[in-house]
């Protein structure tokens, strides 16, 4: 990604960043937008907090990504937070979590009709529209059972790497059900089945299935049909994917589960989206009149 | 549980499994033949009114019992769950919607028929008023509300009975008879309740058969299936009553053979825990849940949940003489309508009536109206009898909520906890 | 703020976090032989208690701010959270000033409640109030005047003086002040939302809950006159929204306080259905008891826990919603509140009809995080607002 | 001699206690592998037996007087060596572990660069191990796995580069490695490393114990050769179901605990046991008999494995939270009810400014008013009151559970041992006890 001029004309070439502060990562993403001609993507850069002091890994990772996009912090239209964003204390302002993943997934998929975005803890599935507008949504809260956290447990006590989850799922060939899938408890549950010597594969399958299930159910639960993205964390476990896409299959439903290489980015894509949109707007309302309403506006929406 | 039985016991068991299929036959041809349906729900039913005018009931918690044990309710409770009804509310409503939003299908595998009316005789559970609201909202037909009081301290008073004659006077016989477009004969409701009184009896005695050692039957496993009929559609029909003097001799020959109860497995040889069970049983594991306690020699011999459509044990029975009246009390005497202390009252004397060995209660996720408040009686009752109480945790008809191993573990060192205390003897 | 209305809000304030009812103990102190009845949410017939010359108190939970020890050990987990903090705050003797304890009937949980504390506290008056849900005048009526009579004659033996006609008359005269201080309330907040914050206009109609009808009505006024006197009230671009579903259980102040961050006005609620219900007013007639009696038959504003003989629920929602110019409803129920969230599925479909936008998510009194919550009502705020018109 | 073995299948940790033919405690062993139940209960057993022959060791040289003096300047030397052996075995068996995963495709890039900071840090770490067992060192855990991790993840944080070998790449490696060390054991190497280990030992003091040399080497292997039966063995536990035991040989939990808290304290009649996934409130009749239980299993909110979380969460062993909480000042009251979700407002409180000690030890209360809960569910709290399993080892949750049953059951003493972690073994023990009784 190379960019001749740093500072173009600012009206129409805009760089914006997102910021999505999730519970395990931190994700940013810089883009340049011109009115007309698109949008580009200068760097998606994602840090995972592991247990260190989150400012700082907001401030390292959002710097990187700078140097990266090949951009300085004045260059920065607009600094979207999103997540847990209320700890960017540099941002311009705050979009919903639910907002931001849904103008990501359009952005990577514009077929998307429905988002499944499963992070660290919650797992929350929306029906958009082709305006990125939630149209219903459904989350989990409160128990972190069936999460990303649940599987970066098995996946530590199973003494495998997460990058290599998806893969080894696939290999699976008789699946063992998993009855619990409590984050904490469900390690008892895979005790027994290592005790009992099922592979590796035929416990990650099973969790997948046991995962996929539940998701589907949310999906089903916000009545969608078509295109899905999945995207955060999850996003990149091509066994989750591929456990989704069976168990579409065998309830015969009108899905199609889709993923993207920047899935993992979709919250903090569309949080510089929406950034750079908010930002136009807000241009062109100071070069009209100012009314209480818009700044008002800008922090309802914003902060 | 046909696979089992000797062939006395088949007898019944056959005879019930007909009739029950007979009942959704007649239930599948019911709009062919001009027949009306009502639906109605187990406690507080007035099977006998409604068979005088000729009606066919339909019970929607029947079907959903019906769809747990077959295994089909988890997906009809996703079903609901997905037409917007919460995880959180009562686990038979949800089955039923979703029965109907997948087609209706029974339990047999016939379609059923729409209501022309939901008799909405609500007793002892708020649900049940929104499940027919929901319904109503579904069918687009007339609802006939009952609304029976709640004895809130114990007792029956004089004006609720009046309150309750003057709604079937008011607002259900009419309905009925608009309905069906017949009007009410009372000598037919009498004839229907003096063989109401007489089933009642039978049941009655196989239920105290229990107090023999061994108890010939397992009065909850084994009970749900001896009020099958009485429950549902039978009640005060000449099938019915014969159903209960078929089942009552039966169980007069296993207590002359000093036989224990029959259980999925065969007969029980011997009989090593007599348990007070309180709360509704799992429908989605019937058979795993029922082999926890067999397998351990443990026969249930007195049940609250047995007594959930209609509590004739201490003595009630419906009168042909008062007949309005009749119905009134027994809508007011079904178990769940019974204040929290008279629950209590129950199961302690149940406990010393069947020299149990220790009471344990099934808190099912689904129903807030057994449910709340059955932390408090086992409490009492441990305090009032001396005896060990246990408590498990499960749901009617949401497979999610049946964890076999945490309910074993716990019936086990249920178990283990009074064998304990028998063993060690009495306190030193 | 300015110092009297400051001075108004720290009170109201102080009788929110009261949970010992100090207010009601020093009520009945004032005078020799005065008397306290609590109620369960959603009604209770507050006029009979005070004619006897007793304090109606509405009991609504321990909210976010009691910790829970024994309370729990008689809830499993998938029971609402109310009962279990009724139950702390009665074990607890924080209830110790009430003389007696009503349960109406709204919903199993506080039937079966009203047995539990017939067992938990044998010497104390409790009474299962069972409303009726035939709306006959003649048929739910007769039933309804015996259960109220035979309430009023409790209530004599326990006040150990009779009620007379006048005693009732004028208490149902204050209470329909009370009622038409709260209307006025709402109205001029469904009109201004943003003079009212959700919070503040939150406890000041809470302390009705533990004040004498007179007072509470005189406090309602002032608050009245006094909020829209603050300056930096100012208008501002957030959703308007109708909440349904808090009509039990209370929610915790912090998640009032996050749907108007995350962007919401609230312009109508079920809350403290208590003080407004029955919203039709309660006529003086000659006797005084048949007034009560026929406006309970002919309620207005509707509970879940109440039958509905013609679906009524979800029109009386979606007109709430016209009548209050709302932008959309947002479904926050108890966790575990059969009431509300079976009838949910109902009222949905209504506004569907209507097409008025909805979301829907749960709470329990004890909430602390509203991360969740925030979220969800900020992405529904976003929602309206940003692509509202289209 | 005869002895009867009590085995204790937790969720978190399995223990072992040996009892001799006069119910006389004579080993334990813990250990916190869960890959396999068979293993587990063979390395705490195997760990228990150990312990015997240190304890029948112990016996032999106290019984015989010309050794008396020895005993002191000889035994606790002859353990340490014991243990920093088993340790650098351990490390070895890490280093082989961690290089081997280091070999996975996606480091592949690195690999030649991980390597030489791998064998940096396990020197480092080998170097350190004298001192982790010195005379008076105070130790984080029992368990190789906290020891390891708390020197391993201090040294990789050190060689850590974030454009080269990151942090992230050296901790997952960690995690998979030390999966395989921890989770083998059983075989006879234990016995083996003591005969090393004594070896070491003697060589050490030989100058200064020339005389007695022979004689200590003499009475050693005298104890080392007695024969040792196990004539009966009785299984518990969470993963009792799978206990690798016959069904006669396993007993419900809760009657372990009621009997093993009434033999340690015979006049308890309630008891609480909170372990790692779950909770237990049970009441005891004089005999120790169980008479009412609840417990609380299905969601991990409030049990052990919650504060294992929260100490992961913030790099500190389970030992050191308790005291760490115990210096809070303030009160506050923590929200989340699960498990997972406590870590994550853990990092946001923390974010938010708040004082570790003072989330701690809400987050310690959370805990404790959740078992008050079932204590009150399961009967009340009548005395004497014994608190028993892994986090009665935690003074701060010792504090709060005081606190809270002196508020609401008036001033009452608590019983706590610092073995209680063996309440159920031990209860497991005396029912086998019982059963070799009986068949005798
Ligand atoms: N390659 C992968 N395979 C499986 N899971 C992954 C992978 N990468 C990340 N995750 C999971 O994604 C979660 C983080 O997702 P994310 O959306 O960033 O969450 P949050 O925003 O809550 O921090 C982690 O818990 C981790 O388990
Ligand atoms: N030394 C210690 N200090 C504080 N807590 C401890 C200590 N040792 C163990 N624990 C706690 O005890 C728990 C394990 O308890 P335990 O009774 O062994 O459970 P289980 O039997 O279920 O495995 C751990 O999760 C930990 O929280
Ligand atoms: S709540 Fe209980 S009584 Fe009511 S409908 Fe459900 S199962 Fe039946
Ligand atoms: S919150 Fe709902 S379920 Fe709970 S007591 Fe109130 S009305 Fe009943
Ligand atoms: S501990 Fe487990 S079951 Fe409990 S809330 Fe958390 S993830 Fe859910």
């Amino acid at each position: 990604m190379s960019f001749e001029a740093k500072n173009g004309s600012a009206a129409d070439r805009l760089t914006t960043a997102g910021i999505d502060v999730g519970s395990s990562a931190v994700k940013v993403a810089v883009l340049r937008s011109a009115n007309e001609s698109g949008t580009e993507v200068l760097a998606l850069r994602g840090d995972r907090i592991r247990r260190r002091d989150l400012t700082r890994v907001i401030d390292e990772t959002y710097s990187v990504a700078l140097d990266e996009a090949g951009a300085r912090s004045d260059d920065v239209a607009y600094v979207a937070s999103t997540g847990e964003g209320e700890l960017v204390s540099f941002r311009t302002g705050h979009f919903y979590g639910m907002t931001t993943h849904a103008r990501g997934a359009t952005f990577l998929e514009p077929e998307a009709r429905a988002v499944l975005d499963v992070g660290a803890l919650h797992a929350r599935a929306m029906r958009i529209d082709e305006r990125s507008k939630v149209l219903s949504y459904r989350m989990t809260s409160q128990c972190a059972s069936g999460s990303g956290q649940f599987l970066e447990n098995i996946s530590r006590y199973l003494g495998v790497a997460l990058e290599e989850v998806g893969e080894l799922s696939r290999e699976a060939r008789r699946p063992e059900t998993v009855s619990s899938i409590c984050a904490v408890l469900a390690e008892t549950d895979v005790i027994n089945m290592v005790s009992r010597g099922i592979s590796t594969p035929d416990i990650l399958k099973g969790i997948h299935q046991s995962m996929a299930g539940r998701y589907i159910k949310l999906l089903r639960a916000v009545g969608c049909d078509g295109v899905v993205l999945l995207t955060g964390g999850l996003a990149a476990d091509s066994g989750l994917a591929q456990a989704m896409r069976e168990k579409v299959q065998e309830d015969e439903l009108a899905m199609e589960i889709r993923t993207h290489g920047s899935s993992v980015f979709a919250g903090a894509l569309g949080a510089a989206l929406w950034g750079a949109f908010r930002h136009r707007v807000l241009e062109r309302r100071a070069s009209t009149s100012r009314t209480t309403g818009d700044t008002e506006q800008m922090e309802a929406l914003g902060s | 549980m046909p696979d089992v039985a000797p062939s006395q016991k088949e007898q019944s068991m056959l005879l019930q499994k007909e009739m029950i299929s007979g009942h959704y036959d007649a239930l599948a041809r019911a709009k062919d033949e001009g027949k009306k349906v009502v639906y109605t729900f187990v406690p507080g039913n007035l099977t006998e009114l409604m068979r005088s005018f000729d009606i066919l009931p339909n019970l929607p918690e029947i079907n959903a019992l019906q769809s747990g044990m077959r295994k089909l309710s988890g997906g009809y409770i996703s079903e609901a769950e997905k037409h917007g009804h919460s995880e959180d509310v009562c686990t038979y409503v949800k089955c039923d919607i979703g029965m109907l939003k997948k087609g209706n299908i029974g339990p047999t595998g016939v379609k059923l028929p729409e209501p022309d009316l939901l008799l909405l005789s609500y007793t002892g559970c708020f649900t049940f008023m929104k499940w027919f609201e929901l319904l109503r909202q579904e069918y687009d037909c007339p609802v006939a509300m009952l609304h029976i009081p709640y004895q809130g301290d114990g007792k029956v008073h004089d004006h609720y009975r009046g309150y309750v004659i003057e709604q079937l006077e008011t607002e259900v016989i009419p309905k009925l008879e608009a309905v069906t477009g017949r009007a009410f004969d009372q000598d037919r409701l009498r004839a229907s309740l003096a063989l109401s009184a007489a089933a009642e009896d039978d049941l009655v005695y196989v239920l105290e058969s229990a107090r023999h050692r061994p108890s010939p039957i397992d009065a909850y496993f084994g009970g749900v299936y001896y009020i099958g009929p009485i429950f549902s559609a039978f009640r005060g029909t000449e099938e019915g009553a014969a159903y209960y003097r078929a089942l009552r001799r039966e169980i007069d020959q296993r207590v002359a053979a000093g036989q224990g109860p029959v259980t999925p497995e065969g007969e029980l040889e011997t009989e090593r825990f007599r348990l007070v069970i309180e709360g509704p049983p799992n429908w989605t594991s019937f058979r795993e849940f029922w082999k926890m306690f067999y397998d351990e020699g443990a026969v249930v011999v007195a049940s609250t949940y047995t007594k959930v459509g209609g509590l004739y044990d201490r003595g009630f029975r419906h009168d042909p003489d008062n007949p309005l009246a009749t119905l009134a009390d027994y809508c007011m005497g079904c178990y769940t309508n019974l204040s929290l202390p008279a629950r209590v009252d129950l199961v302690e004397q149940y406990v010393r009536d069947y020299a149990a060995d220790g009471f344990l209660i099934n808190s099912v996720k689904s129903c807030n109206s057994f449910s709340v408040g059955q932390l408090l009686m086992l409490r009492q009752l441990e305090d009032r009898t001396g005896l060990p109480g246990g408590f498990i945790e499960s749901d009617l008809v949401d497979p999610r909520y049946f964890s076999a191993a945490n309910i074993k573990n716990r019936i086990e060192s249920y178990l283990q906890m009074i064998e304990q205390k028998r063993t060690a003897g009495p306190a030193a | 703020m300015k110092p009297e209305l400051e001075k108004l809000v720290t009170r109201a304030r102080t009788l929110f976090d009261d949970l010992d009812l100090e207010a009601v103990r020093s009520w009945k102190n004032a005078m020799p032989d005065r008397k306290a009845i609590g109620h369960l949410p959603v009604w209770a017939p507050r006029e009979l208690i005070w004619a006897a010359g007793m304090l109606p108190v509405s009991v609504l939970g321990g909210g976010d701010r009691l910790e829970i020890i024994r309370g729990d050990a008689y809830f499993q987990s998938y029971i609402c959270h109310f009962p279990r903090s009724t139950v702390e705050l009665a074990l607890s003797g924080r209830l110790d000033a009430l003389d007696g304890m009503l349960f109406p009937s709204i919903c199993d949980v506080i039937r079966n409640l009203s047995g539990m504390w017939q067992m938990l506290f044998p010497d104390l008056y409790v009474r299962y109030l069972d409303l009726p849900q035939n709306f006959d005048l003649e048929v739910g009526g007769r039933f309804w005047r015996h259960e109220l009579e035979a309430l009023m004659r409790d209530l004599e033996a326990l006040a150990g003086r009779p009620i007379s006609e006048d005693d009732l008359r004028l208490s149902i005269a204050a209470f329909a002040a009370n009622r038409h201080a709260v209307h006025r309330l709402y109205q001029a907040r469904s009109r201004e939302p943003w003079l009212f914050p959700a919070d503040e206009m939150y406890i000041v109609l809470r302390a009705g809950c533990v004040l004498p009808p007179d007072e509470h009505t005189e406090l309602v006024e002032r608050y009245l006159e006094l909020a829209p006197g603050e300056a930096e009230r100012q208008r501002q671009d957030r959703s308007r929204i109708v909440v349904a579903g808090m009509f039990c259980e209370q929610p915790p102040l912090g998640l009032l306080l996050t749907l108007e961050r995350a962007g919401c006005f609230i312009v109508d609620d079920d809350l403290f259905l208590a003080l407004r219900w029955p919203e039709i007013e309660v006529e003086i007639t000659d006797p005084p008891l048949d007034g009560l009696i026929e406006a309970f038959l002919r309620q207005g504003a509707l509970s879940a826990s109440v039958y509905q003989p013609d679906g009524k629920r979800g029109a009386w929602l979606v007109e709430s919603v016209e009548r209050n110019h709302a932008e959309g409803v947002i479904f926050c129920a108890p966790s575990f509140c059969d009431p509300a969230l079976l009838e949910q599925p109902m009222l949905v479909a209504a506004l569907d009809e209507s097409s008025v936008p909805h979301t829907q998510f749960k709470y329990s009194e004890d909430t602390g995080q509203f991360a969740a919550i925030r979220e969800q009502a900020g992405t529904f705020a976003d929602s309206i607002r940003l692509w509202g018109e289209a | 001699m005869d002895v009867c073995v009590g085995i204790d299948l937790g969720s978190t940790t399995t223990k072992a206690v040996i009892l001799d033919s006069s119910q006389r405690e004579i080993g334990r062993g813990i250990t916190n592998s869960r890959s396999n139940y068979e293993v587990a209960s063979s390395i705490a057993r195997e760990q228990a037996f150990v312990q015997a022959r240190f304890n029948l060791t112990h016996q032999a040289l106290s019984e015989d007087s010309r050794l008396a003096d020895l005993e002191e300047r000889f035994l606790p030397v002859l353990e340490r060596n014991f243990r920093i052996q088993h340790y650098l075995e351990q490390l070895q068996r890490l280093e082989a572990a961690l290089l081997q995963a280091a070999v996975a495709p996606r480091h592949r890039d690195q690999r030649r660069n991980i390597e030489p900071v791998l064998e940096t840090i396990l020197a480092a770490m080998a170097g350190r191990a004298p001192a982790l067992f010195g005379a008076l060192a105070v130790r984080k855990s029992e368990f190789f796995r906290d020891l390891a991790a708390a020197d391993y993840m201090q040294l990789a944080e050190e060689a850590a580069d974030p454009k080269g070998v990151t942090f992230d790449t050296l901790s997952s490696l960690f995690d998979q490695a030390i999966l395989p060390v921890e989770n083998t054991g059983g075989s006879k190497a234990l016995e083996a490393l003591i005969d090393s280990a004594l070896d070491t030992t003697l060589v050490a003091l030989a100058t200064r114990l020339s005389n007695d040399i022979e004689l200590l080497r003499r009475a050693v292997e005298t104890a080392r050769a007695v024969r040792i039966d196990e004539v009966a063995s009785v299984g518990t536990g969470y993963g009792r179901q799978r206990l690798p035991f016959p069904k006669e040989q396993i007993r419900s939990e809760i009657l372990c605990h009621g009997l093993g808290a009434h033999t340690m304290f015979p006049d308890t009649r309630t008891v609480l046991d909170i372990g790692g996934q779950d909770t237990k409130a049970i009441q005891v009749d004089e005999r120790g008999i169980v008479t009412s239980f609840q417990m609380n299993d299905r969601c991990a909110a409030g049990c052990g494995r919650y504060l294992g979380y929260i100490a992961d969460e913030m790099n500190l062993g389970v030992h050191e939270l308790g005291p760490l909480a115990q210096q809070s000042t303030f009160h506050v009251k923590i929200n989340s009810t699960c498990t997972v979700f406590a870590g994550a407002e853990l990092r946001e409180r923390l974010s938010l400014g708040q004082r570790r000690e003072d989330i701690l030890a809400g987050l310690h209360r959370a805990i404790i008013l959740r078992a008050m809960s079932l204590l009150a569910r399961s009967g009340g709290i009548s005395s004497e009151f014994t608190f028993t399993g892994g986090v009665a080892r935690n003074p701060a949750a010792v504090d709060a559970l005081q606190h809270l049953v002196n508020d609401n059951y008036g001033e009452q003493e608590i019983n706590i041992s610092p073995e209680s972690i063996f309440t159920g073994a031990l209860g497991a023990a005396l029912f086998a006890h019982r059963t070799a009784r009986e068949a005798a």
